[in-house]
């Protein structure tokens, strides 16, 4: 409704440049790996000779596509269980707040600021106490959990809190009982939250390299440990083909996310 | 329709009493108010009806049966909360249908009465519209239906209006009463709105501090307050500190001014002093003056000629209030206007009709006449 | 102000329990590296045998100490750069919301959940490119930054958002300049944004190992890096009086800024 | 202190024409609104007086000077916003500091300008506290404070009073009065609230849809409107739909319920009908009819007697409106009551004061009068 908006001052041309230079900043060295892998050359030589040989290759015969299968799974197993175990805390912790709610919760902010490296460290060493063994497929689960599990009860508590308890009085009211009421009003009504920790536990599935290092037996391979893997023994291009593909998945995922509203939960975006 | 008695409701939370030992009854089909200032503990009894809040003590009966360890949802109460409180990912069809599909009422009878719960709020047409859809108002209307659909034993109302606007406001009042009425549910409205308890409730309750200060129909507040607190509260007074001394001839109220009037008899009954004379506030309202324009006095700049007959050593009271002085100020407020009026250093305000302020004008001498019916006294 | 509160149900004695739980899951590992840290043996044998041994060795003579300090300039310069840069652009996209304003958003969003190892191959890539080598200390900088700037603008656009812009008109309607009223008036009151961003960006410095391990040259070592290198030749109990440094400053940032009420920043909470 | 003068204000958003060629003048020292329903532009010609939204065409001029191109900083005009937008990072003292500390005034001159802004909104003692500590009613004093403690040349009020209870409201209202009276500066204030528009302001401007339908002071507006529209928003009012008849002896309204009334000359002013006889709608306010009871008709049973000599085969007009019929309810409604009136087919609301309503019951026949002049004729 600013009618002056029309008239930019220097100043907030210089923002808008800004805006634009970061993006080619963040875009432009996804678009090199792009259009690298659409290039025959496997030392990403010029001139560029177009060609779907390393999607080919990536689909016949590298080691990426069972990685990637086995990343989504644990990526899946970990959001499942993040939605679920976070969603039974926040409840806990927004209907009934107490003393104990905010130590809790500043708790739970802090275990974010602890590098993952000594996260991974201590796992290591508490799985080998329990099992025997620091490295096992079930730790490789319970690593990546423990990781997205703070940010799950986090995001969920300020959905929760944020939802007005007066909706589920009205259902009581009107007959529900408590759990008719959690199920019917509030459960859909905090779905974009849910949605978004879904998809934060993914991304810290795609991205802790080091706690799945730390964590995975031998031979069991996950999307990042096999391309640092690859990486360390000779760069392919396959890697490009199959990070273009999953750039491409994101963008779709996140358009998706987007419609159904969850993104302002993922960067805290007020919802009123 | 059901009787609901509250009895000895109290409440704390943590060191603060917010509702200290409040009963009441609301008859059947009766449309009753807690009125009170903010913090008066009146939203606290409306939580304690429908069960959202447990009272430390006391019991909430409805047609006799003891409710109050019932759980909400059991209490078969209809709430309207301040914000609507409408499911908002449900259309208007579905928030109305919410209590019904609780309750498995089967399809046909279902649409039957959700269509007949829409035409009560008239709101035919809204069906699939949601509720960011709706104004203000409309979804007030929404959450009356959703309530009343499910035919509760009690409307419970929590502020119903004061989200909207002026206009909308004064509109969806006339509305509520006529959906009450026309439903013939009984109903407790909140507010803190003297206006809209009166324009609404057939009875009323006035909370301060968590206590019930006065009851009574509307007109029985209005006119009759108890305090100086309630008469203030309820709406515009003028007031003048006094010494009220008992005579052979009735309560005499004495001024600083040198001015005496005699009150009626029932206004003893108010003013709790003791012993022979007592510190007191005379009250009255400004629609009760009679206004009337006086003859210009022979002697005109011999400054207001305050009382009926001031002369003498001591004053000789008047019957009521009689003051002669004159308009300070006409101040134009639609319907009525409010005539501001100096009697020496007493000032009254006045409510007359616009038409017959048209006729005052400024530095006109006026007398007021207030009978001794319309005073109320009070005790400091 | 329910009064029901007080009589829970079996279901919210549960999800207290769970709680409870999680924090465990979470703690123990933090806590078995703290108990290391103070035991004498190597080998985190017991019975434990009290010493700050490895806090003496972590001070004197191991490589540690120097990551630290570099991970903290990093960490530092990244924070501010992602502070400073966010905010003009968030400014911009806050104040002239247009048609662009919202592929922009989803973009930023997408950035979000490209996994960090496609993006270092990337930035590899494109530093190669630029500047002839793809390992340099300026890319360091350049990587963990462009893991950040994402976070950072997203947060301080939902800040910048729900601030009230008649804040701003009525400064100006005092006599303030554009410039005057966004210094007084804007700066200060989206100041836990700022600090959020800055948390979130030093975070992102100490976790993303990936893009360290990818840009830094040969030499330089970052916290990440020396942890990583020093645990696959030999782990030594040193590593473990470092972390428990480092989860003890941890809790202490977050107490700060949970006081600074920056915490809601991070995680989302509606703050009005 | 200075005159406002608007001249042919245009804006569109879009497609949409918000505010289309609206011209006024704000003498020095006076209260002005602009009053309109939400929608008809009222708070973008507020917004592009204060320079926050540039017009499309037209010019602002303060004074005389043109400050259409202006800044909003460099017009000297304090704004009041309805959330009151108080700066929630700073003291009282310090936002109410603000406006002097980028004019760079002096340590001492600007405590004492504080201090006195202070004690002209009755906030003395309030310094340190933040804008969270406050109420509603005590934050939009701070507004107050602060825009004025810079000594605007126009102070601009943006709905400043609908954030706020209905009881503070009111009582903000007065205050609003008495400050703006004291400082003595020109005043715009926008407003949907018709009774608030009244109380405030020397002179109004009624909008819709973007449009100035009416203008003048309060009364004009209120007891002479221009169409049944502004008559409607003004307050309440009875309408009836007649033909209006040129005859020999002034305008005729003659009803479908075989009615005729005598309408005075200066009703024609504003009937702008063509020919002879045209459609109209009749109308006058609730408080303008002279209500009397009627002494029983003697033939008790026989059916309202409508109109004063309804007999004969030609209703024959009566001077003014004349309307005999039944009391149907009395509506209690504190300092008036609300009569209302069955004559035949047609109703009709009084307004009396409730002392005077207190005399009337429930089916008693009355009988009404409107004079001639109080009664509005709209062309239909």
């Amino acid at each position: 409704m600013n009618g002056r908006a029309r008239r930019r001052t220097w100043g907030e041309r210089a923002a808008l440049a800004w805006t634009v230079l970061m993006y080619a900043f963040f875009f432009v060295p996804l678009a090199t790996v792009a259009l690298m892998s659409f290039n025959r050359s496997s030392f990403g030589t010029f001139p560029i000779v177009w060609s779907l040989h390393w999607y080919h290759a990536l689909l016949h015969g590298s080691g990426l596509l069972p990685a990637v299968g086995l990343s989504l799974e644990i990526g899946v197993v970990v959001a499942v269980a993040s939605v679920v175990l976070g969603a039974m805390a926040a409840y806990a912790m927004a209907r009934h707040p107490g003393a104990w709610t905010r130590p809790f919760t500043v708790a739970f902010a802090a275990t974010i600021t602890v590098p993952w490296i000594i996260l991974s460290i201590g796992m290591n060493i508490v799985l080998a106490t329990l099992t025997g063994q620091g490295n096992s497929v079930l730790g490789l689960y319970v690593g990546d959990l423990a990781l997205s599990l703070p940010y799950a009860v986090l995001v969920l508590l300020a959905r929760l809190s944020q939802l007005d308890a007066e909706l589920e009085q009205a259902a009581r009211s009107l007959g529900a009982s408590a759990l008719t009421a959690f199920w019917r009003v509030t459960l859909p009504l905090a779905a974009p939250g849910f949605l978004a920790v879904a998809l934060m536990a993914f991304i810290v599935c795609f991205n802790n390299f080091i706690v799945q290092y730390f964590l995975a037996p031998f031979g069991v391979q996950t999307l990042p440990l096999v391309v640092y893997n690859s990486i360390r023994v000779g760069y392919s291009p396959d890697i490009d083909a199959l990070s273009t593909l999953l750039v491409a998945g994101a963008v779709v995922m996140v358009l998706v996310v987007q419609r159904l509203g969850a993104v302002r939960d993922v960067v805290g975006r007020r919802s009123g | 329709m059901a009787e609901l008695r509250v009895e000895g409701l109290t409440k704390a939370f943590g060191e603060t009493a917010v509702v200290r030992d409040v009963s009441f009854t609301v008859s059947s089909g009766q449309f009753f108010a807690l009125l009170g200032p903010s913090g008066s503990g009146k939203t606290t009894i409306l939580r304690m009806i429908s069960g959202f809040v447990a009272p430390d003590s006391g019991r909430v009966l409805v047609d006799g049966e003891d409710v109050t360890a019932l759980a909400p949802e059991r209490r078969q109460m209809g709430v309207v909360f301040q914000n609507y409180a409408l499911f908002p990912h449900m259309t208007v069809w579905h928030n109305i249908a919410f209590g019904l599909d609780v309750r498995r009422v089967g399809a046909a009878d279902k649409a039957r009465r959700i269509r007949d719960a829409l035409r009560l709020v008239h709101l035919e047409g809204f069906e699939r519209r949601r509720p960011a859809e709706l104004s203000g108002g409309q979804q007030q209307r929404v959450a009356l239906a959703r309530a009343l659909v499910v035919e509760p034993r009690l409307l419970l109302l929590d502020e119903p209006l004061s989200a909207l606007d002026a206009r909308i406001r004064v509109e969806m009042r006339a509305e509520l009463r006529r959906i009450q009425r026309e439903s013939g549910v009984t109903a407790v409205i909140v507010t803190h709105d003297q206006e809209e308890a009166m324009e609404l409730a057939d009875a009323l309750l006035v909370l301060d501090g968590g206590r019930v200060v006065q009851s009574g129909t509307p007109r029985e507040v209005y006119t009759r307050p108890e305090s100086d607190r309630v008469a203030a509260f309820m709406g515009r007074t003028n007031e003048f500190d006094a010494v009220v001394r008992s005579t052979p001839e009735g309560l005499v109220a004495e001024l600083a001014e040198g001015v005496a009037w005699r009150l009626g008899a029932n206004a003893g009954a108010r003013a709790a002093g003791t012993g022979q004379a007592w510190p007191a506030r005379v009250a009255f309202r400004p629609e009760r003056v009679r206004l009337v324009r006086a003859t210009p006095s022979p002697a005109g700049g011999r400054g207001p000629n305050v009382g009926a007959d001031p002369g003498g050593p001591e004053a000789r009271p008047t019957d009521g209030i009689i003051l002669e002085g004159s308009v300070v100020a006409v101040r134009f407020d639609g319907p009525v206007s409010r005539v501001e009026v100096a009697a020496g250093t007493l000032r009254a305000e006045c409510l007359v009709l616009s038409r017959e302020a048209e006729e005052l004008s400024v530095g006109e001498r006026v007398r007021l006449w207030v009978p001794a019916a319309d005073i109320q006294v009070f005790a400091r």
